[in-house]
């Protein structure tokens, strides 16, 4: 009772924090000068018609690079904490039922191929690789749940993700070895705006993200669904 | 137009903070879970009010449905350890 | 003040004088002792007869190196305070060996003697030896104290640490003695000098009764003529320092004797009269009487 | 709109460390906290949001010319996106560890793993 | 130069890569991995080296093709390049270290150890708030993967806290970074600092949010449970990687932010640090478990660069040099010390004493601990003196008081482990150590002597490692495999070697001070000869105390002087170290020293006012700011000083360890090692002179102090049973006399101080040297056991008697020129109650010193010595040269004395000595040496010559052939009167021996401990309740700023 007490009044305290800032707030009436900058520039420097995604991948790349990384680092420790766990043959279970087998056959790929359109179109559209990414896992996510023994490759996931990023961070370096620096996407003509293959590099990086990130959440949710029950 | 968007929010707003309240102190940790989950739908269309589509389709794929997912997949691996 | 070859038949003329006074003396106060206790003591040469005849006697018997230098440095302690000190003021003749220093000289020689006794005591091997002489050290560090303080205070007075210096400053009439220009001091000095004349009420040190063989008796024959010179010479010597400090000095040997005489009187007076005193008792009284007395002159000088 | 929005994100961010805070079991504290986590989410977005704006997209609405006066501040949403990525990767690292601590006491009470300590 | 962003882009493509490789590919693995980190030490090597020695301008490093503030950019300068260089050495290191840790869990944990480094790299180097965020989560991120890395149990549960509490530190980032954004509309660095964050509405909360958010990371107290956890249970390699890299990333994130907080926040950083500096250190008090200690060690050290960077408003351009000194020193040492506790098998301190068995490894971590305490020649130890210099300039004097106290508080618990592994049992278990462990291991070591070699260079000073006494101290290090009479020939040539050389340097003072420090000291190393075998660890310490000795007397600049000391002080203390029970002695020898050097420090830098280089002759004449401080700084070297002298109140110290130690160490020790303080003493009197404070002389202080010091030191002495005890209080004495003399402030009270230092030198290392080779012979240093040596050990015997009558001050010796030129000095006196003590404590001496000689050599020998030998010749050698010196000094101190008594006139021209013929005249008495040796020699000789002669067939007795209560004992025991000598002198004055100070500082320490002991239940093990602790730091920090 005490411990809620105290968190109570701490609480109180954060909150009392936050609502300075809330009243301190006011909203831009103008962009402001990042803001403009982008509003601007985008469009003609990157050819991106989705500023989000401009953003995303070329002006905070580094910062998505690190996004990668961290799923990357989170499937790789989730994979080693379990791992370490012990290994049992995994007991039979009860059949899953034959309604979710055949849906499932029916829509992993088509919702797979969403994922794919989802970030091959997202200098175009609201969406790209990370949502691109997670549909991908969730159609890997519903193979699992249709058939949980199936082994799946890990090797194979490892592959995708390893040789996405491999590209990712090569394609990063080329901008910084060709144009202006580090994951700039002018090393590929930027054509016209609106264009499936514009906006330089774009598309390719964010497909490599939506490779990798579908690939990390894969190899995530596969590690969890392979630890035994206890 | 701008009226309903409003009390829309506030909608969307109130019913965020009822779930999470569930989230935190509802007796059963698997709907917890689904709150939690239900907060962050909600708050994805949120994101698309507030004119931020991007943010929306993330937030509903991965905040709302993977995210969710993952827990799942643990809890089924905790039995008799959530009431702890 | 230079050395003269001269000097050297005068110390020990000077010497000689002093180790026969100091026997006589010494017998003469057991003497009056006695009287008071209605017995008839010994005769007034009795000293004598025992020195020469324990010079006389051989010892077969040693209990080691310290044995031999213990009353060496005894009587080396006697003998060497008596002469850096003037005994007569204003003879040349018995100015003695005080070229070689002043009163900080003999005010640390004393020690050289005590040294030898616990030396030598030590060496002997037997624990009463050995309990004499912490009891004798411990007192005497207190005992010591209200007289380095007196000095100290009447080196400040005179402005001077040459005993010669001091005698004369108290020159010209017994108003100009230490004893009515600095009574503090001199009162501090005369309680210590109870105490390290070894009389009672601060003779524990010895304890005939207690310890029935302290340091001395472990000498014989020779070793304890050695002793015994000792035991006639350096209270003289210790008093000769005081007559000059506080009493105005001796210009000539009656005046000597007589002072020396009165100074003696005073410790053999206060021992008939106080019952003995333990260690830690005679060495809280010096630090209650004694000190404060000493330290009061010092900060009035 | 946006203040709602943003003391929306503020209240679930202290709901979700209220939760986090006295809830005992592991499980429970990492649901508060991806809480927590959304109403982050909504602060940033919300702070980003400018009135009768569009989204930060160029189309046949918003041409690359009027886009200064169209569309709202793309940053935060750019922000968010990565926010919400790096949240979910903590999140599923803590769901690991709650496996594997209950993997080794049989317990989810987060009072029970106290060896350390001092 | 390659750019920096290959430092992320190779990290990470390597990290992608090995996934591509096979799991059972665990070579190639590990060899990519290393590969990865040696690429990135080359570039930030290169870098540094670009910008260190080439003056290359910082580098701007764009991404997108677009400048900032639109597109992140990073930066490469002369501290990223520093500080990545430190993080991927760090990470290459402890990957070496974790071969088979990583072996075994195959490439994904290569991978996150990759990421991880990168991410500390991109910490350093990005120059945007939230790519900042990106980093740190990337560091969340892997540590909760690293910290599987630990065979331990406890790490998951560790892991979890630490996760806790990170997703609130993050939410706290995000909310501050995006609150940011909106009131300056970029989220760069540089941008925000332009656009004065803190103006704008809702700025300065923000910058609250996200300051507090990072300063998080840095484990601030009481906010820091999580990380406590972590260092204690991970695997010590990643502990390295978390201390030394991590801290340092952090630390470098909060200064980045402190530019956009700008001037405000800086007091809030120093309070910060200096608060978890303080904690920290208190609460690793009590700990047990090694980890643990130095995760708590690492906090505070981290705490304690935030302070300096707090201050960066003073220290200006000196801020990198100070924090990065300290920031080098510290992650330097704590790696190496969490890699050497990856070698010992126990967690208990104790348990490190497995070290013990392997010199080069206990090199190491003596290495270390120096470093971590800010000792020279390392770092930390020109950072500290600069730190204290600008602190005290500017007045911030409560700030570098807290520092100097918990500096010594984390002295205290360092060198009590250090004390553990050389003094404590080592476990049978041998020590395993790879090839890998040992890379690592011996990398921070030369990694350590290295950087102290550079912040020698850059500090535009001496360069210490340059000095030539140091070095040829430390060249023993080397020699360490030469038997030990090869050693101590060469340490004695060097010694007078030295002197030789330097002899016409000095003036007359300087000049009796060395000849005392280097001939003295090669005098005293004679008796070394006596050592067997290769003395592994004498000659260093022994040396490296001798060459402060030597540096000391030659500084004129106040951080040579300040060097020398703490040098002397190290050496003197490894040395104590040695002895058989020394332990405890040696630790609070070291604590009081170093205590006493923390006020000399203070005082110097007081004194200094800022000034790069302060001549200690300029104490006279301070300059303006300078001079109403003067009675302070006075006060502070004087204190400091005394601690070496160990002056009445500090002086608690000196018996354990001048008794405990080796027969030839304790001559060292209290023969010449005390004169260091006199010298010091001497140089403070001679430049300040009378000072006054409130209304008090402080030169009356001193007599007082010195007055009591001569009294209680010889009280002390005279109750010991122990015989080194009985001289080691017999010092303290000493030292008070010599105190007094200097307090004086007269021409003669300053000659018998140097008349002191002279006979005390002689007869101090004499008699410890006589007691020792008894001590050696008879196994017992408790004289109640000894007795009737004399028979045995005639030779020894001899310096103690001439001893006893030197220091009693009896004549004819030396002692008395002393006690003569006391008597004239304090004819003018001012104050003269302090006397009156004085005068107690003379005959006292005479007490304790027949103790000595009666009780050792006097009395009944007992019947198991009666087969003991006379000491080694070369422990007697020395004594006789020593009686062979008492005797000349003796007859003509004007050999040494006349010179000084006319150096002496420049300050005091009054009250000198008359040197003329063979008498020594002053304005009130005389005194004639020769004529006194001569007469009392004359005298004595013939009364013994007589008696010799009269019974010179006089045969020995047997031993018992004594009598009393008409019984003859048989048993020695019974009749040597030894045990509590003195009784009726404790009876009369023991009410002034109770151990009054002992009590006050033991009382000191154990409160310290209870602090530490009760405060650290804060930290219960709960995670939530880490995460309560990291809101309420928030909210205090919070309402302690007034609300930002």
């Amino acid at each position: 009772m005490i411990k809620r007490f105290i968190a109570f009044l701490l609480l109180i305290a954060i909150g009392g924090i936050f609502a300075t800032l809330l009243i301190g707030y006011t909203p831009d009436a103008e962009l402001n000068l990042t803001a403009r900058y982008y509003a601007e520039r985008t469009a003609a420097d990157l050819g991106s018609a989705n500023i989000v995604t401009a953003i995303v991948v070329t002006y905070r790349g580094l910062d998505t690079l690190g996004e990668v990384t961290v799923l990357f680092l989170s499937a790789a420790i989730v994979g080693l904490v379990l791992a370490g766990g012990r290994q049992r043959t995994p007991r039979p279970r009860a059949p899953v039922g034959e309604l979710l087998t055949t849906g499932t056959r029916l829509l992993a790929p088509l919702i797979m191929l969403l994922g794919v359109y989802v970030f091959v179109n997202g200098h175009l559209t609201p969406g790209g690789g990370f949502q691109g990414g997670a549909i991908v896992a969730s159609g890997v996510l519903l193979l699992l749940l249709a058939d949980p023994l199936r082994h799946f490759s890990h090797g194979l996931i490892s592959a995708i993700e390893s040789l996405a990023g491999v590209f990712y961070v090569a394609i990063g370096l080329l901008g910084l070895l060709l144009a202006g620096g580090f994951l700039d996407n002018r090393i590929l003509p930027i054509g016209t705006l609106g264009d499936l293959f514009s906006a330089g590099a774009i598309p390719l990086i964010y497909s490599l993200i939506g490779l990798k990130v579908g690939a990390e959440f894969a190899s995530m949710l596969a590690s969890l669904s392979g630890t035994e029950e206890l | 137009m701008s009226m309903l968007m409003t009390a829309m929010t506030a909608l969307l707003c109130v019913a965020m903070l009822v779930a999470a309240l569930v989230a935190i102190r509802g007796r059963s940790l698997p709907i917890a879970i689904l709150a939690a989950g239900l907060v962050s739908l909600v708050a994805s269309v949120l994101f698309l009010i507030l004119a931020s589509p991007d943010v929306a389709m993330t937030e509903a794929a991965i905040g709302s449905g993977l995210t969710t997912f993952l827990f799942f997949f643990v809890l089924g691996r905790v039995r008799g350890g959530e009431n702890d | 003040m230079q050395f003269e070859w001269m000097k050297i038949p005068y110390a020990l003329l000077t010497l000689f004088i002093v180790v026969n006074f100091g026997m006589l003396l010494g017998a003469f106060i057991q003497k009056i002792g006695a009287r008071v206790g209605r017995r008839h003591g010994i005769p007034v040469w009795q000293n004598h007869i025992d020195l020469i005849k324990n010079y006389g006697l051989r010892s077969s018997i040693t209990h080691g190196t310290m044995f031999y230098l213990g009353p060496v440095f005894r009587l080396s302690g006697g003998v060497g305070l008596l002469l850096f000190v003037p005994t007569i003021h204003g003879s040349e003749m018995f100015s003695n060996l005080s070229f070689a220093g002043d009163l900080i000289l003999a005010l640390y020689f004393v020690f050289f003697g005590a040294l030898g006794m616990a030396l030598g005591a030590g060496e002997s091997g037997h624990p009463h030896a050995a309990i004499g002489v912490t009891r004798g050290l411990s007192q005497m560090s207190m005992a010591e104290l209200p007289f380095a303080l007196a000095t100290f205070s009447i080196a400040l007075q005179y402005q001077t640490l040459s005993i010669t210096d001091i005698v004369a400053a108290q020159q010209g009439g017994m108003l100009n003695w230490t004893l009515f220009t600095n009574p503090l001091a001199v009162a501090a000095a005369m309680l210590s000098f109870l105490g390290s004349m070894m009389r009672p009420p601060f003779d524990v040190v010895l304890a005939p009764q207690e310890i029935p063989i302290g340091p001395p008796t472990e000498y014989h024959s020779s070793y304890l003529a050695l002793m015994q010179t000792n035991r006639a010479l350096f209270p003289i010597a210790k008093i000769v320092i005081y007559m000059n400090l506080f009493f105005g000095g001796a210009a000539s040997w009656p005046v000597f004797f007589f002072k020396v005489f009165l100074i003696y009187l005073w410790s053999a007076f206060v021992g008939v009269v106080f019952p003995r005193f333990r260690v830690e008792q005679s060495i809280r009284w010096f630090l209650v009487w004694a000190v404060p007395l000493g330290v009061l002159s010092i900060l009035l000088v | 709109m946006a203040h709602l929005a943003m003391a929306t994100g503020f209240l679930l961010i202290l709901v979700g460390f209220y939760g986090a805070l006295t809830n005992r079991n592991i499980l429970r504290m990492i649901v508060a906290f991806s809480i927590a986590d959304t109403g982050v989410n909504i602060v940033i977005v919300a702070v980003g949001y400018m009135r009768g704006r569009s989204a930060p997209i160029l189309d046949s609405t918003v041409s690359a010319a009027d886009a200064l006066a169209r569309i709202i501040d793309p940053v935060p949403q750019a922000l968010v996106l990565t926010a919400i990525v790096i949240g979910v990767g903590v999140t599923a690292l803590m769901l690991a560890y709650a496996y594997k601590l209950y993997e080794k006491k049989r317990s989810l009470d987060i009072a029970k793993f106290t060896e350390l300590k001092w | 130069m390659v750019s920096a962003l290959y430092l992320i882009a190779a990290a990470l493509a390597a990290a992608f890569l090995l996934g591509l490789l096979k799991e059972q590919w665990r070579g190639a693995a590990y060899a990519v991995t290393l590969a990865a980190l040696a690429f990135m030490i080359w570039v930030s090597a290169g870098w540094l080296w670009a910008f260190a020695l080439e003056g290359a301008a910082p580098v701007e490093i764009f991404t997108a093709g677009a400048e900032p503030p639109f597109a992140i950019n990073l930066r490469m300068g002369l501290a990223e390049a520093a500080l990545t260089l430190l993080i991927n050495l760090t990470g290459l290191l402890s990957a070496l270290y974790l071969k088979d840790a990583l072996s075994r869990l195959g490439r994904r944990a290569l991978a996150v150890l990759l990421i991880a480094i990168m991410a500390l790299c991109g910490i350093v180097l990005t120059r945007d708030v939230f790519n900042l965020f990106v980093f740190f989560e990337l560091i969340v991120i892997a540590t909760g993967g690293l910290v599987l890395l630990s065979d331990d149990d406890h790490a998951l549960a560790a892991g979890f806290k630490y996760l806790i509490v990170s997703q609130v530190i993050s939410v706290f980032l995000l909310v501050g970074i995006i609150f940011a954004y909106h009131a300056t509309g970029t989220l760069n660095i540089d941008g925000m600092a332009g656009a004065s964050l803190g103006l704008k509405t809702g700025g300065a909360l923000a910058f609250f949010l996200m300051f507090i958010a990072v300063v998080a990371e840095l484990k601030p107290f009481p906010a820091n449970g999580w990380a406590l956890d972590i260092y204690e249970s991970a695997h010590p390699a990643f502990s390295a990687i978390f201390s030394a890299a991590t801290g340092a990333a952090a630390l470098y994130a909060v200064d980045k932010l402190l530019l956009i907080g700008g001037a405000d926040w800086l007091p809030v950083a120093t309070g910060i640090g200096l608060v978890t500096f303080v904690a920290a250190n208190i609460l690793a008090l009590p700990q047990t478990n090694d980890r643990r200690l130095l995760g708590y060690s690492s906090i505070a050290q981290t705490g304690l660069v935030l302070a300096v960077l707090g201050q960066r408003d003073i220290l200006g351009d000196a801020t990198p040099y100070i924090a990065f000194g300290l920031l080098a020193s510290h992650a330097v040492a704590k790696a190496g010390l969490y890699w050497l506790s990856g070698l010992v098998a126990g967690r208990a301190l104790a348990d490190w004493a497995a070290l013990r068995n392997r010199p080069l490894l206990l090199f190491a971590f003596v290495t270390f601990i120096c470093m971590l305490a800010g000792l020279p020649p390392f770092p930390g130890f020109y950072a500290k003196w600069e730190l204290a210099r600008f602190l005290a300039a500017e007045g911030r004097l409560a700030l570098l008081a807290l520092i100097l106290f918990g500096a010594l508080v984390e002295a205290g618990y360092l060198f009590r482990w250090l004390g553990y592994l050389i003094k404590r049992e080592a476990p049978a278990a041998e020590t395993a150590c790879t090839p890998h462990q040992a890379t690592a291991v011996f990398a921070a070591v030369i990694a350590g002597w290295a950087l102290g070699f550079v912040w020698g260079d850059l500090s535009g000073r001496n360069n210490l490692l340059l000095v030539l006494p140091l070095l040829f101290a430390l060249a023993f290090l080397l020699l360490e495999w030469l038997p030990a009479w090869t050693k101590n020939t060469l340490a004695i040539a060097g010694m007078v070697g030295w002197f030789v050389l330097t002899w016409t340097e000095y003036d007359p003072l300087r000049l009796i001070f060395a000849v005392i420090f280097l001939i003295g000291g090669a005098i005293t190393l004679l008796a070394s000869y006596a050592a067997h075998g290769r003395r592994i660890g004498f000659y260093p310490s022994a040396m490296l105390m001798y060459a402060g000795m030597a540096m000391l007397i030659r500084a004129t600049d106040s951080f040579d002087f300040f060097a020398a000391w703490e040098l002397l002080t190290v050496g003197s203390y490894f040395l104590i170290l040695r002895g058989k029970h020394s332990e405890p002695h040696a630790l609070s020898y070291i604590l009081f020293s170093l205590g006493g050097a923390f006020l000399i420090l203070a005082g110097f830098a007081l004194a200094a006012q800022g000034a790069p280089h302060f001549d200690i002759a300029s104490l006279g004449q301070l300059g303006q700011p300078a001079q109403p401080l003067a009675p302070w700084i006075f006060l502070l070297l004087a204190i400091g000083f005394m601690t070496k002298t160990a002056a009445i109140g500090v002086h608690i110290w000196l018996p354990g360890a001048h008794a405990e130690a080796e027969t030839d160490v304790s001559p060292m020790v209290s023969g010449i090692l005390l004169k260091a303080g006199l010298f010091g003493l001497f140089l403070l009197l001679m430049t300040m002179g009378r000072q006054r404070l409130y209304g008090i002389e402080l030169t009356h202080a001193l007599l007082w102090i010195a007055a009591l010091t001569a009294l209680l030191g010889n009280l002390m002495a005279i109750f010991q049973e122990d015989a080194k005890r009985l001289l080691a209080y017999s010092s303290i004495g000493q030292m008070g006399y010599a105190l007094f003399g200097l307090a004086l402030m007269n021409h003669l009270g300053w000659l018998m101080a140097l008349m002191f230092v002279i006979n005390h030198y002689i007869y101090k290392a004499m008699l410890f040297l006589s007691i020792g080779g008894v001590a050696k012979r008879t196994g017992t240093r408790e004289m109640y056991r000894m007795g009737g040596l004399i028979r045995m050990m005639p030779l020894s015997f001899i310096p103690v008697l001439i001893g006893i009558i030197a220091v009693s001050g009896v004549p004819p010796l030396s002692g008395f020129g002393g006690r003569w030129i006391f008597y004239n000095a304090i004819m003018t006196a001012e104050l003269r109650l302090p006397l009156v003590v004085i005068f107690l404590a003379g005959p006292i001496a005479f007490l304790y010193l027949f103790r000595l000689i009666h009780t050792i050599f006097l009395g009944q020998l007992k019947d198991e010595f009666r087969r003991v030998r006379e000491a080694p010749f070369w422990i007697v050698l020395p004594q006789m040269i020593y009686v062979v010196l008492l005797l000349v000094f003796a007859v003509v101190p004007g050999l040494a004395l006349r010179h000084v008594d006319a150096y002496l006139n420049r300050f005091f021209p009054e009250g000198g000595l008359g040197w003329t013929g063979p008498a020594i005249t002053s304005s009130y008495g005389y005194w004639n040496p020769i004529a006194i040796m001569i007469v009392v020699g004359v005298i004595f000789a013939t009364l013994l010559a007589w008696l010799l002669f009269v019974n010179r067939r006089a045969q020995k007795v047997r031993q018992f052939n004594i009598v009393f209560a008409a019984e003859r004992p048989f048993r020695p025991e019974t009749t040597h009167y030894a045990w509590n000598f003195f009784a009726p002198y404790r009876k009369a004055m023991g009410f002034l021996v109770q151990p009054f100070v002992t009590r006050f500082w033991e009382t000191l320490t154990d409160l310290l401990h209870t602090a530490g002991d009760l405060a650290r239940r804060l930290y219960d093990g709960n995670g939530q309740s880490y995460a309560f602790h990291f809101l309420a730091f928030v909210v205090a920090v919070f309402l302690l700023r007034g609300g930002v």
